[in-house]
């Protein structure tokens, strides 16, 4: 399938050497996107969760203290700037980085609260967001192998050999790994922990970059 | 030496899947993260198998964010088990109570600031290391960091002496083996503390 | 205080509506592309829009419904 | 282009209206008038609102305004014949602003009404595989190839049925009353937008308006072919009464039963575009 079929023609090709970052209309409206939530993360405060006191009428609001806040803040602004890297690069391997990068972030936004059920979501997230970086890698390393090169612009063009499906399979299992936080919300533990700004950068660099890799795998 | 890689990948994958069933079956915490590194191994693996200059670039990003998502984990796992208020006091074996590993440190970080640069730094770290591991310690974190954080930016700035002046490579790369060798030094001794005393 | 607050938003609303306005005649007359007139619509508009609820709200003990007052 | 948006804004809510009262009138109640949605939006415009003290402040307003300028793009999008991927990441981004309502107030209702929009994930995937088999016919993601394809081949409906039912489904899941609207089930009162009352409010109706009109636009642009715009307006109000058929003849599904129902969706799918990919 062509490029300009997929995300639209590319306004823009940057190089430095043989690392390159392109704008086409879907990369930049996702980048856009992540900047957008970076800003709220950077500029909002936490909500004040409120909870019901078990067994009674009583309820409260929950408190993100003050550490805790500017530590969970740090990871999700690095978590979007790992997502809108993941989105612009036309490099696999930096393609790759990037997402491990998000994995990280998303652990490190939850596993900050105090809390032991969150923090058990958090470590079993990690655990898989970890091994997923395998098939992740080794994706990456295999599409150097069978074609000489990493960038997208040239995997593109048919002067280099089409990558084998299972590469492909295993690029989208790394990214699936990396990117379970939604599907941990089906625990509801991760999400349980308060601070909205922060949590939703989860899930938003989920999906951002199973969006990205649907492109990607379109494309090589 | 198309059919000696996939000979290689064939392999690698074969102890990726034993490594992966070992972690579906084991249910404790603690060996599972053990596991893990072994998991991560055979994809450090199949970017080795690439066997060119280009897979020494790509090997190295991927084992630093491995090592970074691994102390991430044992962090998370430390905190989780309620591990962190446990005072540590060092190794608490007679031999090791005399003089013995003064000198054995001394003796490793000369020899590491000799050979210097990567090798060097690890070298030196070691005997960093088994200090702390053997004497117990009150270490302060900002400042090993702040060291760390200073010797490489000294690094980076040696590369800009490289490329921009390249007439004072000498001085350049005195200084890229002086920072790398400080910066790989103060990593592994952090690691080495990190499973904190409950001081900081 | 409050009118302060409400003036601000309605200059907001204004802003953002000329703007909208100086996109249209702009992309009429060829110099802008219509990338950019849609680019300005898609910042402007829902700027446009809440702050235009929010300067026509019914204050907090005023009437319920503004314009027809009762 | 300011015009059509506002025009695709009001002919949405009346889209709403009229699924509303088709309902009402399947169950033997007289019903809100069709233009009760639109009403609705300008009511609430002018209702007194503030910002909850427990809420996540720059994100309660912030969301709104995102989930406006999000639809809005689709439909230029939709309008220039662009990549149909870009209205599908916008649809899947959805879920995020559904999220960010629900999680930015505090109140454990929006929250509960955002985890589930998240869990319900499982209903993007039929879309991604619908697109997927159109894009093995047409060999491009650009509408306006797709439509050129139809122009030629005639409509996609006929050639790939089953990609056509798995988009409606997926429209379906996005319609209010339907089976698998578990956001807004009544035991979380208004899901995700319980805390968004007023101004908000207006803003989300907007966004519902929109998010109506692109979402039918794009079924009959992807499936049936372009057809002149009054053809395509009947043809949104046909698609709008088959909706709301399905939506008043079927329960709301509980969570776990929806997320079943959408993943064996998902499987069939996905054994069909396989089966079309081993043909073609």
């Amino acid at each position: 399938m062509e490029m300009s079929s997929l995300g639209g023609i590319p306004y823009y090709i940057l190089e430095f050497g043989d690392e390159l970052v392109y704008f086409s209309p879907y990369t930049v409206s996702l980048f856009l996107l992540a900047l957008v939530f970076t800003m709220f993360a950077v500029m909002a405060k936490p909500e004040r969760q409120v909870d019901i006191a078990f067994g009674g009428d009583a309820y409260y609001a929950k408190e993100t203290s003050l550490q805790e806040l500017r530590f969970r803040r740090f990871m999700a602004i690095a978590c979007g700037f790992a997502s809108m890297g993941a989105m612009l690069t036309g490099d696999i391997f930096n393609f790759t980085l990037f997402i491990s990068l998000v994995g990280i972030c998303n652990v490190g936004i939850v596993a900050a609260v105090k809390n032991r059920h969150v923090q058990n979501a958090a470590y079993q997230y990690g655990i898989v967001a970890l091994s997923a970086t395998v098939p992740l890698f080794g994706a990456a390393a295999l599409i150097a192998a069978t074609t000489g090169t990493l960038s997208m612009v040239e995997l593109w063009s048919s002067a280099t050999p089409a990558v084998p499906l299972v590469v492909k399979a295993l690029l989208v299992l790394g990214v699936m790994g990396e990117g379970m936080a939604p599907f941990y919300a089906a625990k509801a533990e991760m999400f349980r922990a308060p601070g909205a700004p922060y949590v939703i950068m989860c899930s938003l660099s989920s999906l951002l970059i199973f969006l990205r890799v649907i492109e990607v795998v379109l494309v090589i | 030496m198309w059919q000696e890689f996939s000979i290689g990948v064939l392999l690698v994958f074969i102890a990726a899947v034993i490594a992966f069933f070992a972690l579906v079956v084991e249910k404790d915490d603690l060996h599972r993260l053990l596991l893990l590194d072994l998991v991560e191994v055979s994809s450090l693996g199949i970017i080795a198998l690439l066997g060119t200059d280009l897979a020494e670039a790509l090997i190295l990003p991927g084992l630093v964010v491995g090592i970074a998502e691994l102390l991430a984990l044992s962090q998370i796992y430390v905190i989780k088990e309620g591990f962190r208020d446990k005072v540590v006091q060092g190794l608490n074996i007679e031999v090791i109570q005399a003089d013995a590993p003064l000198i054995i440190s001394v003796l490793l970080i000369c020899y590491g600031v000799v050979l210097s640069g990567f090798t060097g730094g690890g070298v030196a770290g070691l005997g960093v290391v088994f200090y702390f591991m053997a004497r117990g310690h009150r270490e302060h974190f900002e400042l090993l960091e702040m060291a760390s954080g200073i010797s490489w930016a000294t690094w980076i700035f040696a590369f800009f002496v490289f490329m921009f002046i390249p007439e004072y490579w000498m001085f350049a790369l005195f200084l890229a083996a002086i920072g790398i060798l400080l910066k790989v030094m103060v990593k592994l001794s952090l690691s080495a503390t990190i499973w904190g005393d409950g001081n900081e | 205080m409050m009118t302060k607050k409400k003036d601000m938003l309605r200059a907001l609303a204004l802003i953002t509506g000329a703007l909208l306005v100086i996109g249209f005649v702009l992309w009429q007359n060829g110099t802008l592309p219509l990338v950019g007139y849609e680019a300005i619509i898609v910042v402007c508009f829902p700027i446009c829009v809440i702050c235009l609820f929010l300067w026509w709200m019914a204050r907090e003990h005023g009437e319920d419904i503004p314009f027809i007052g009762y | 282009m300011i015009g059509y948006l506002l025009f695709a804004v009001v002919f949405g809510l009346l889209l709403l209206g009229i699924h509303r009262k088709v309902i009402a009138r399947i169950q033997r109640r007289p019903g809100p008038p069709v233009w009760q949605e639109i009403l609705h939006m300008l009511k609430f415009s002018f209702k007194s609102t503030w910002i909850p003290a427990t809420a996540s402040n720059i994100l309660f307003v912030g969301v709104v305004l995102v989930a406006i300028g999000i639809w809005s793009a689709a439909l230029f999008v939709l309008l220039a014949g662009g990549s149909i991927l870009i209205i599908f990441g916008i649809y899947m981004l959805h879920k995020i602003v559904e999220h960010g309502f629900g999680l930015s107030s505090g109140s454990p209702y929006g929250k509960f009404g955002g985890v589930r929009s998240v869990i319900s994930a499982a209903s993007e995937i039929p879309l991604f595989v619908s697109v997927a088999v159109v894009a093995l016919y047409t060999q491009s993601l650009e509408i306006s190839s797709i439509v050129q394809y139809q122009a030629i081949h005639g409509p996609l409906l006929f050639i790939v049925p089953l990609a056509a039912i798995a988009m409606y489904i997926v429209i379906l899941s996005k319609m209010p009353f339907g089976p698998f609207s578990i956001v807004e089930s009544k035991e979380l009162v208004s899901g995700y937008k319980t805390e968004h009352f007023g101004v908000w409010r207006a803003g989300l109706e907007i966004c519902n308006g929109l998010k109506t009109y692109v979402l039918m636009f794009m079924f009959i642009t992807v499936f049936i072919g372009g057809i002149p715009i009054w053809w395509m307006l009947a043809g949104m109000i046909l698609l709008t009464v088959s909706l709301s058929f399905a939506c008043a003849f079927s329960p709301m599904l509980s969570p776990f039963d929806s997320v079943t129902v959408q993943m064996l969706i998902t499987g069939v799918m996905l054994g069909y575009a396989a089966v079309l990919g081993v043909i073609a």
